[in-house]
């Protein structure tokens, strides 16, 4: 495999165009660039901020365990994982996938099958910061996202 | 012939999300007893310690284990370990 | 259906962020935006360009109403597509297909749906224009496009 | 009575790709004989004009049609239509 999955846990936003220059510069053997931005929404104006608690270094460990599977079972050019922790507001974005290969339904499974994995298996955890002022809960797991990442098995 | 004197096995656990509030501390360092085989075992012995290991692991089947960055199940060997992590379903992404 | 489509077909490049940007200003409610951008490749160095010819007035349309049908399918907030026409060198990117919804399962599968479609139903062909200075013949409709398209009948 | 003079329906056709090379023109004007109702009749009109038109719907089965831009079958009539195409399966994307 040449191609080396980019992998990052960090505090600050991403910027969506550059992470993809990065990825397909100088390259003519690109033909399919899929990205995933996951965004943080404010439930219905609930919600003042995400807190995303993470487990350092198992959190990078984990995404390069799943980029790799990813690698194994698609022909893709090139693979990106970035994921905030810290407060993240409504309307702010959260994770990036990107998945490019040289055809459209390698980059579309492979960044679907990243992001269901992502949320199943990477070790972030999410609370909830209301308007009212308050701590809101953890957010509960959802039995979805385990279907979604089961239809890969 | 002298006995080799036990030495205690100390691991070290950490602690995430809700998991960790109930505990009250992200991190520590323990000896668990002669016997702890597996990730079960540990979870046993730690519900014994005081409520907010109880009430962390009230529900043992939602709570996940992780040896040393990998994920595991509860029947999983934990000899040789450096790190155990205990932590709530994931709701990353 | 509140949203509205973007959809335009035209000679310029086109920028990502920019598009992703129109969607999801100050906006709160969107949890997930897919992207596909359709690069083009030179086919082992063998290609100097691809040349774009489409019915204009037929392109949009068509289009449009693929976009229309993804918005009955999937609960969207936000669809873009540009295609691109006239020359595209390796690397340039040709196509642009945007999905935004509160939940990442509609914006891959509408994201991909209008892929599907607009491969096999927008009135688009493709000539390629080769190294050695000559015009190679126009691409042949592929079998795999069609399959991808049915997928979703 | 004297019988209304018969007047030539005529429409526009505009063709693309490789259809349009081997026709020569982009666009034209034509009047289809009486009895052309579908695109099937008006293809086996044009195939009778010249070589051109020939080569250009020697597979019938493989060139598409489309009636004021909308994507069309054979069987589809062709009374009305403003504008018909005629072009290869597409390949954008």
């Amino acid at each position: 495999m040449a191609m080396t999955p980019i992998i990052r846990i960090q505090r600050e936003d991403f910027d969506l165009s550059a992470e993809i220059a990065a990825l397909t510069a100088g390259r003519s053997d690109i033909g399919a660039v899929v990205s995933f931005a996951g965004l943080c929404r404010d439930e219905g104006g609930r919600l003042k901020a995400l807190e995303l608690e993470h487990y350092p270094g198992m959190a990078e460990a984990e995404i390069a365990r799943v980029a790799e599977e990813a690698a194994r079972r698609w022909p893709l050019s090139g693979l990106v994982a970035v994921h905030r922790h810290g407060l993240v507001a409504p309307g702010e974005q959260i994770v990036l996938v990107i998945a490019a290969s040289a055809h459209r339904r390698a980059a579309f499974e492979a960044a679907e099958f990243l992001m269901d994995y992502l949320k199943t298996r990477a070790p972030f955890w999410k609370r909830e910061h209301l308007v009212d002022g308050t701590t809101g809960g953890w957010v509960e797991a959802k039995a979805e996202d385990d279907a979604a990442a089961q239809r890969w098995d | 012939m002298t006995q080799a004197p036990t030495q205690a096995r100390t691991v070290k656990l950490v602690y995430f999300a809700w998991v960790r509030e109930r505990i009250g501390v992200s991190e520590e360092t323990v000896a668990p007893p002669a016997g702890t085989e597996t990730i079960a075992d540990l979870v046993r012995w730690l519900k014994t310690r005081d409520e907010g290991y109880e009430a962390a692991f009230e529900n043992e089947a939602i709570v996940r284990a992780a040896i040393d960055h990998h994920h595991v199940k509860p029947d999983a060997v934990i000899t040789g370990a450096r790190e155990i992590a205990f932590f709530p379903p994931m709701t990353g992404g």
